[in-house]
């Protein structure tokens, strides 16, 4: 029975119960428990079960590394599969349920696989379900993937509030136990700017568990004055409830802290993601007790000696009321005598080593526990629940020869320091043979931006587990940091700990020592994902000899837990079945984070209107507020078209061009790029930019230019305009606002630096408006105040004036083939603009049209459109646009790649019109075949549809695309297939459809 | 997560303020090369696993291009510079040879 | 070998396992073979295997510096498509679906094939133009695709937000019988199989030098020692600069960082592979149940396996907009690999300067799902010198212009 | 248009800082060679005061920011610039350099409290803590370009595209909700 003892527990205030529900069952703890510590004072200690063969599961650990006790947590849009008891702070109305079982955690019929486990080993579905085929599909995959995860997924929008936090410090400090808060006091003094980061809510680490008193204090009290004398440093910043989650290259490190998980309504942000830039790091992050290799060492009941004393110490709770401890090392034996000092019976101490403990065993011998030296556990009784055990010699091969009743296993098989954070970024460990663990190798330390070391753990995260060897490595490991780090602190000389006589600990691997093959698949090495032993003898035996190999063949390590408590028994299995030594073999990669962060703090405040940000027009709202339907271009939305009452879309934009071609539209172009380029050497500049000649342009008039990469391939266009002597107006595409702008800056600037030119965007000083059809100049003659008559502002010229009370500038361009006129006011002027553009022009009918409409009516024109009828590998010879390279050039960019044998083959595809036989449509993307199959037995292709509309003008379907030799072939009729097999015919003509002559934009 | 130091602001900058550009020191073949000189010039790269020659730019900052020396391997940054030279300046040499004996790039070392 | 199947498991599960034997042997190298493959990835011992298997190469030995499969064979996510635009990646990665479908009774080894369905989301007018092309385009290449509604969408992945303001659900490119694989297996499975045709597979054998003469190959230096061969095949991912230049060339490809995470795992509630290009994302549930999420490659070179945590940022993000129930869920492993990126961004398989030096490379964030058809057509290439899967993907296209570029579907804003 | 005056504000927040976004500001980018002593002599003869130092922003009637080696924003009434941009087009025109009225590209937001250092640090990658006043830091507000300075110890002043203002105002709001507050400052 696993129960609340009488008094005691340093977290907990028991005049603060707190009510939760697990599984339905209302249950009550107090402040300050988890919830693992509330459900073992409900003696709730079947918890879950295992992810394979759904074998019962209780808690194990204390803290983050529990494999076990994972449950869903919460419900609704606060549901949280996958949250470890031991580290989710209990609060009023907390509501937590067992996974991975089903109907119910008492009787779950997956325990099936259980009982097949015999047939199921390591990587038995690589050699199973491979015939017949169908079946892996249909019927093998579907339960597996049925039987495997954990949690339940979620099934609402999470609406908790996440957000990041960048920070810079001369030191971070990771870890608030008994190393780090020294070394952070060590530091102190040096005047750098610190952090310090606990990941539980509690400062003092294991120390307040391990030791009654430190020197002349009690534990807490040391702890509680070392927290008190930092806080008066005001260079030291203390954040508890935060984990150190990873360390990344030139000094990164991420601060997972959670502010919310331990309320019962969230106030504010759930958690922050700190991105913290320390010049120097120190992990004091402590070490993790390693389970015993023993038969049936996965039955609840059996759990970690450490964590029987936090649960005992911290939480006032007797996990049994028999605990038998079973150690390799010294310090299990606190576990008996905290558990003998609060009245809990330890029937036995097993000690693996045949000349047992020092001065601990000899305390609790003295206290009547009884000690076996030399022994092992050969067998535990009990399914759900340890019953009991049975215990023989450690050198044997496993005949119990003695039964001692039990309802809990206090097991320590060593430690493992917290090497995790110290590996993230390239950090190396090496093997101590005599403690038996992996500790960093101080000499091969992770390397920062400028070649030096920039990791350094201290205390028992760098292999020191004796107090007082924890404290002098903490002390000197921080003052070779902060030396390193510039800061200088007083070598004081250092008052040692007394410290009891540990005899040293004896690495068993597996227990009893010669355990068959029998024994052996039922010693589980990880609890979550049922690795056994003989899972990880099979591996080696198979060749999978690499530990990454391993890992993955027998799933050893890759939980949730990630490892934490099964990755180096796995090892040292695995480095015998090989007959190396555990060096030879070497661990796997620790990756970040060290245990796992929320997905939504990693997205931070990035969400819903944050996600990405919406650039807006000046008339952005207008549109919205007049019912366009907006299309995303970019980072910019715009009108896709304005559709009316219960208009489609379709009829909507026919509408639109219907009414601008007969009368009048206006179309809000203000995305379009607008770059100022300024100097004596902008002509040539642009020369070198431009296909075209735009050194020759006349002041007041204005060039449509096409822009190529240094491949060759058409990247941009637009309408440039000679604005004085020395400087020039860029329109581009809205895409290439700030991608050529970009593109000018990197020639100019690492290629032509000795050119005086210069560049700015001006996109966003002005709205630009188009205002298209037969009646635009009458709109704005009604505006008034600048002489737009066709002799005053020919075709391709602008002036500028001010039309009504507007700045304007006026381009007298047209991309629609109307007469038509773009005009950029001031970006703070275009929304009244436009209104009177709407009001104005109401005689005419006015409206305005969207994006649809624009490229319905450019395409009845045969302007090309970059990124339809370009697309990264189209040049502009492809386009039938030699017109606009200039002859007289030696240069420009793209230039020599446009002379390469491909691009000079004559078979290229070329741009044409298309007219379908019947009038329809062709599909968007539609391929013209051609005669047979190629060599890999695809159908032969000789053209494909670039643009593809309904001509509300024409009343039919108009296409363009690029044909094979296209131009050549007028009246030719190719066949498009559909996707259903049916196919359409379509004529090659001319791609100008409307208005070849331009007698409507020249009016 | 890289930190440079931007030549030209002196901006201790982030990496998510600047943008990459590619290896650095490439000489520009236009109209009259032949067809080798420009896929060299393209698309053929040291790409080496350790002492790196590369374009970024302060994008997010004072928006000027500028050089960095820096180790594919180690992600070790020996230095940056200015833009507007066609080969690493003596000191970013004189750095790299100490800190990696035996190194080589192009006629250099 | 012993034949995989549940009788013979249920045969050695009477005696506990103990009577499996190496999945492949582990030999010591010859002085000589026919053909060399340098790198015992899942590229490279599939070359292996379909150079025996088709071509009846069987002297030929693998040679990897580290454990094999232990690169990006086992560091993506595990997707299969080949809903490509232009007609050679089409036919490659069309192969390769192909082959997937029947590896694991080729190879007497469940690789777990799941033709789940791969859909790409478009959310721009661009995109969808985009992805009807490339509907239009598989339809002719013999690819079955189609580009369904955003309701269809929804309905095959109910977790998705096909209404989220920012960029809705428009509709998706659907293939039906693309999906996922389990990584590792492919590897382990093409080495059993490799082995067992009697080809070596020397792992912890690094090459340090490659020798030629006259313009032909000679064979190689290792750390094993000197090993000669007819034939050599350059097959390292992220490691392919390194290579040629041994060999005395330059390539064009650059390494660099490409990253993915998983998170914890949970039940089922998501069927398909779903990839979101506007927003630089993807996201499939593994038969384990954990989401395993990719996005874009990162834009400088690197060899250290260790990204930069804002491309992991922008993916998460792009992901929890996607599938809002995500959000609570957490971050369970995270990592990289070294990708080779080349200048058109598609692969390299062809000859090299140097005479029977053969390379593959520059399969960049896509080379999962090509493995068993670049092992087809690469094997091909070096037995006969030549193969029409592998003949517009030659280095040559860079000279010519002659660009095989896939990301022409892909968003460019207007 | 009749009103140039500075009006005041757009819209404004208040958590534990305020936000509020201005109506109008006056800003003109000027762009040359700083390091020739012509140039310095004729913008401090049009404008009216020096250069400012690399970084650095001289907080005057009219405030005048570095931007880059060869940029400078000049902050000004809005109603000033075209006056102030024909001064100095008088006194540079012999010399290479640019003049372009940004005014109405740009957005200007003012931070005031005592959390309005960390505020920031929610949205930019940069050490504020060792920001000093006059001093001017280009870099990113979460996804956008942004520029900003110290006015006060608990005071910013910051600068975005226009374009993206409503973004901006959002990324400080949700910033700076009152039960947001870090304490790290």
């Amino acid at each position: 029975m696993s129960k609340r003892l009488p008094e005691g527990g340093l977290f907990i205030d028991r005049n603060k119960p707190i009510k939760f529900e697990f599984n339905g069952k209302k249950l009550s703890g107090f402040e300050g428990d988890t919830l693992a510590s509330a459900l073992l004072s409900n003696d709730q200690v079947l918890v879950g079960r295992s992810f394979k063969y759904h074998r019962p599961r209780g808690i194990v650990a204390s803290g983050s590394e529990e494999p076990n006790a994972l449950i869903n947590l919460g419900e609704k849009e606060k549901f949280e599969p996958n949250q470890r008891a031991t580290t989710t702070e209990l609060f009023d109305g907390l509501k937590a349920a067992s996974q991975n079982h089903w109907p119910s955690l008492n009787f779950d019929i997956g325990v099936v696989n259980n009982y097949l486990a015999r047939f199921l080993p390591a990587g038995f579905y690589y050699k199973m379900f491979i015939h017949p085929r169908p079946f892996w599909k249909y019927i093998y995959e579907p339960f597996i993937r049925q039987s495997a995860g954990l949690g339940r997924a979620p099934s609402q929008k999470d609406h908790s509030q996440y957000e990041h936090f960048y920070a810079f410090y001369d030191l971070v400090i990771v870890g608030g136990g008994i190393s780090g808060l020294n070394a952070a006091l060590t530091a102190a003094e040096s005047g750098l700017k610190i952090l310090i980061i606990e990941q539980t809510p509690e400062w003092g680490g294991r120390c307040l568990v391990d030791f009654s008193t430190i020197g002349d204090e009690t534990s807490a009290e040391y702890v509680s004055r070392l927290v008190s004398e930092l806080k008066k440093f005001h260079n030291v910043t203390m954040r508890s409830r935060m984990m150190g989650a990873g360390v990344y290259d030139h000094g990164y490190i991420l601060g997972y802290e959670r502010l919310n998980d331990h309320l019962a309504e969230e106030d504010g942000p759930r958690h922050r993601l700190w991105r913290i830039r320390a010049k120097q790091i120190i992990t004091a992050t402590g070490s993790i007790e390693r389970p015993i290799s023993f038969p049936s060492n996965d039955i609840p009941g059996v759990m970690l000696a450490s964590a029987v004393r936090d649960y005992a110490v911290n939480f006032g709770i007797a996990t049994g009321n028999k605990i038998a401890v079973y150690t390799n090392n010294d310090d299990a034996y606190r576990t008996a005598i905290t558990l003998n000092e609060v009245g809990v019976e330890v029937p036995i101490i097993v000690d693996a080593r045949k000349s047992g403990g020092g001065a601990l065993a000899e305390r609790a011998k003295a206290l009547g526990i009884r000690v076996e030296n030399g022994k092992a556990i050969s067998k535990v009784f009990g399914k759900k629940r340890v019953e009991a055990i049975s215990i023989c010699e450690h050198k044997d091969s496993g005949k119990g020869n003695e039964k001692i009743a039990c309802d809990c296993i206090a097991m320590s098989g060593g430690w493992s320091p917290v090497v995790h954070l110290y590996s993230h970024c390239g950090g190396k460990l090496k093997w101590d043979e005599k403690m038996a663990l992996f500790k960093p190798d101080s000499s091969a330390k992770p390397t920062s931006h400028d070649g030096l070391p920039f990791v350094t753990a201290v205390g028992s995260a760098n292999g020191f587990l004796l107090i007082q060897e924890v404290l002098k490595d903490a002390r000197e490991g921080c003052l070779e940091v902060v030396e390193a780090s510039g800061g200088k602190v007083k070598k004081e000389s250092f008052k040692l700990i007394e410290q009891e006589y540990e005899n040293s600990l004896e690495a068993i691997w597996i227990a009893p020592q010669d355990a068959d093959i029998k024994k052996r698949s039922k010693i589980w090495l990880d609890f979550q994902n049922d690795v056994k032993i003989n899972d990880v003898e099979l591996a080696a035996r198979e060749g999978f000899e690499s530990v990454e190999h391993t890992k993955r063949y027998t799933t050893l390590g890759m939980a949730t837990d990630q490892g934490k408590l099964s990755n180096i028994n796995g090892l040292a299995i695995l480095s015998s079945s090989l007959g190396k030594e555990i060096p030879k073999v070497g661990t796997t990669t620790f990756r970040p984070p060290y245990t796992p962060i929320s997905l939504g703090s990693i997205g931070g405040s990035a969400r819903d209107d944050l996600f990405q940000p919406v650039r807006k027009t000046p008339m952005h709202d207008w549109h919205e507020n007049n019912g366009a339907y907006m299309e995303p271009v970019g980072q910019w939305r715009r009108p896709f078209c304005y559709p009316q009452a219960e208009e489609t879309y379709a009829k909507a934009v026919e509408r639109e061009i219907n009414q601008t071609r007969s009368s009048l539209g206006i179309l809000d172009a203000s995305t379009l790029g607008k770059l100022l380029v300024t100097g004596p050497d902008a002509g040539k500049f642009l020369d070198m930019l431009y296909t075209n000649m735009m050194s020759t342009l006349k002041i007041g008039r204005c060039r449509y230019g096409l822009m190529c990469s240094e491949n060759g391939f058409l990247i941009d266009d637009g309408v440039v305009a000679r604005i004085d002597d020395q400087t020039w107006l860029c329109h581009t595409t809205t895409g290439g606002a700030d991608s050529i702008h970009a593109h000018m800056e990197e020639w100019l600037q690492t290629e032509w630096w000795d050119w005086k030119v210069y560049v700015t965007n001006v996109t966003e000083q002005y709205a630009q408006i188009g205002v298209v059809g037969p009646n635009a100049r009458k709109l704005l003659e009604k505006i008034g105040g600048v002489d737009v008559s066709r002799e005053a502002l020919g075709f391709m010229e602008w002036k500028d004036g001010n039309l009504g009370k507007y700045d304007a500038r006026i381009f007298r361009i047209s991309f629609s083939g109307e007469l038509s006129f773009e005009i950029a006011v001031p970006a703070k002027q275009g929304l009244a603009f436009w209104g009177e553009l709407i009001e104005a022009g109401k005689e005419f009918q006015v409206m305005p049209y969207g994006t649809e409409a624009l490229h319905v009516m450019r395409a009845e024109k045969g302007f090309i459109m970059i990124g339809d009828e370009t697309d990264g590998t189209v040049i502009p010879q492809d386009l039938n646009l030699d017109w606009a390279i200039s002859k007289k050039k030696d240069d420009y960019l793209g230039k020599r790649a446009q002379e390469r044998s491909f691009m000079v083959n004559p078979s290229r595809w070329k741009l044409v019109g298309l007219e379908t036989l019947d009038g329809s449509v062709l599909p968007d993307g539609a391929y013209a075949t051609a005669e047979g199959v190629n060599s890999n037995g695809q159908k032969s292709t000789q053209g494909r549809i670039t643009s593809s509309y309904f001509s509300p003008t024409l009343k039919r379907g108009i296409a363009m695309g690029l044909v094979m030799n296209g131009p050549d072939r007028g009246g030719e009729i190719i066949e498009f297939p559909k996707i259903d097999g049916t196919v359409i015919r379509a004529k090659i003509t001319s791609p100008v459809f409307y208005d070849p002559d331009g007698e409507k934009q020249n009016v | 997560m890289l930190v440079f130091k931007c030549p030209y602001c002196g901006i201790e900058a982030d990496e998510t303020e600047l943008s990459p550009g590619g290896e650095a020191h490439l000489k520009r073949f236009g109209p009259g090369s032949s067809d080798e000189e420009l896929e060299g010039y393209l698309f053929n790269r040291e790409n080496p696993k350790g002492v790196h020659f590369e374009r970024w730019r302060h994008v997010y900052g004072c928006g000027k291009w500028f050089h960095a020396a820096r180790c594919t391997a180690t992600l070790e940054v020996f230095g940056t510079y200015s833009a507007q030279t066609f080969g690493p300046p003596k000191e970013i040499i004189d750095i790299i040879k100490s800190k990696r004996p035996g190194w080589k790039w192009r006629n250099l070392g | 070998m012993k034949r995989y199947s549940v009788f013979a498991v249920a045969r050695e599960a009477l005696r506990y396992h103990q009577g499996w034997g190496r999945a492949w042997k582990s030999p010591e190298p010859k002085k000589k073979y026919d053909a060399i493959i340098i790198g015992a990835g899942g590229h490279g011992l599939a070359t292996a295997y379909y150079l025996g298997k088709n071509h009846g190469l069987k002297n030929v030995a693998i040679l990897e510096k580290g454990w094999l499969g232990g690169g990006n064979t086992g560091r993506n996510t595990t997707i299969i498509r080949s809903n490509y635009l232009q007609d050679a990646s089409a036919a490659i990665y069309e192969k390769a679906r192909s082959l997937y479908e029947t590896m694991s009774q080729d190879l007497n080894y469940n690789v777990m094939f799941s033709p789940r369905g791969v859909m790409m989301l478009a959310q721009t007018q661009h995109e969808i133009r985009g992805y009807k092309r490339t509907a239009q385009a598989n339809a002719l290449q013999g690819v079955s695709t189609e580009f369904i509604s955003p309701e269809k969408v929804k309905s095959l992945v109910p977790i998705i937000n096909i209404d989220g303001p920012r960029y809705p659900v428009l509709g998706a490119l659907w293939q039906s019988r693309g999906g996922t694989a389990r990584h590792d297996a492919v590897a382990w499975g093409y080495a059993r199989a490799c082995s067992d045709m009697g080809m070596d597979i020397i792992q912890q054998c690094e090459v340090t030098g490659i020798r030629h003469k006259n313009g032909q190959v000679q064979g190689v230096e290792t750390s094993k020692g000197p090993i000669d061969c007819q034939k050599l095949g350059i097959v390292v991912a992220g490691h392919t600069g390194v290579l040629a230049d041994m060999a005395g060339f330059r390539m064009p490809v650059e390494a660099v960082a490409l990253q993915a995470l998983v998170s914890e795992p949970i039940k089922p509630c998501m069927d398909v592979v779903v990839m979101a290009n506007t927003v630089h994302g993807y996201m499939s549930q593994s038969d384990k149940g954990e989401m395993v999420i990719g996005g874009g490659a990162d834009g400088f070179n690197n060899y250290t396996q260790r990204g930069s945590f804002h491309h992991v940022e922008e993916t998460v993000r792009a992901l929890i907009e996607t599938f809002p129930i995500i959000s609570r869920l957490k971050m369970l492993r995270w990592w990289g690999g070294i990708v080779d990126m080349t200048g058109d961004r598609s692969p390299i398989l062809s000859k090299t300067p140097v005479g029977n030096i053969f390379i593959n490379c520059g399969w960049g964030t896509g080379g999962f799902k090509a493995i068993p058809g670049s092992g087809w057509a690469m094997a091909e290439l070096m037995a006969k010198g030549h193969s029409s899967l592998t003949e517009e993907f030659s280095l040559n296209r860079f000279k010519e212009g002659k660009f095989i570029d896939e990301s022409v579907a892909a968003g460019v804003a207007h | 248009m009749s009103d140039n005056k500075n009006e005041g504000v757009v819209r404004s927040y208040s958590g534990y800082v305020k936000v509020s976004e201005k109506m109008k500001t006056g800003m003109l980018t000027v762009r040359g060679d700083f390091r020739s002593s012509k140039f310095k002599t004729s913008f401090t003869k049009a404008v009216g005061t020096k250069l400012p130092k690399d970084r650095k922003l001289i907080l005057a009637k009219n405030n005048v920011a570095w931007m880059s080696p060869d940029e400078l924003l000049i902050l000004c009434d809005y109603a000033d610039v075209s006056s102030l941009s024909q001064n100095l087009q008088m006194e540079l025109k012999d010399q290479h350099h640019m003049l372009v009225n940004v005014s109405d590209a740009r957005a200007l937001f003012e931070i005031s409290g005592s959390g309005s250092r960390e505020v920031i640090a929610k949205l930019a990658p940069v050490n504020i803590a060792t920001l000093e006043i006059g001093e001017i830091r280009r870099t990113r507000f979460s996804q956008i370009a942004a520029a900003f300075w110290l006015t006060s110890e608990t005071s910013v002043s910051v600068i975005c595209f226009s374009s993206v203002a409503d973004y901006m105002f959002n990324l400080l709001k949700t910033s700076s909700m009152p039960n947001s507050k870090v304490g790290d400052f």
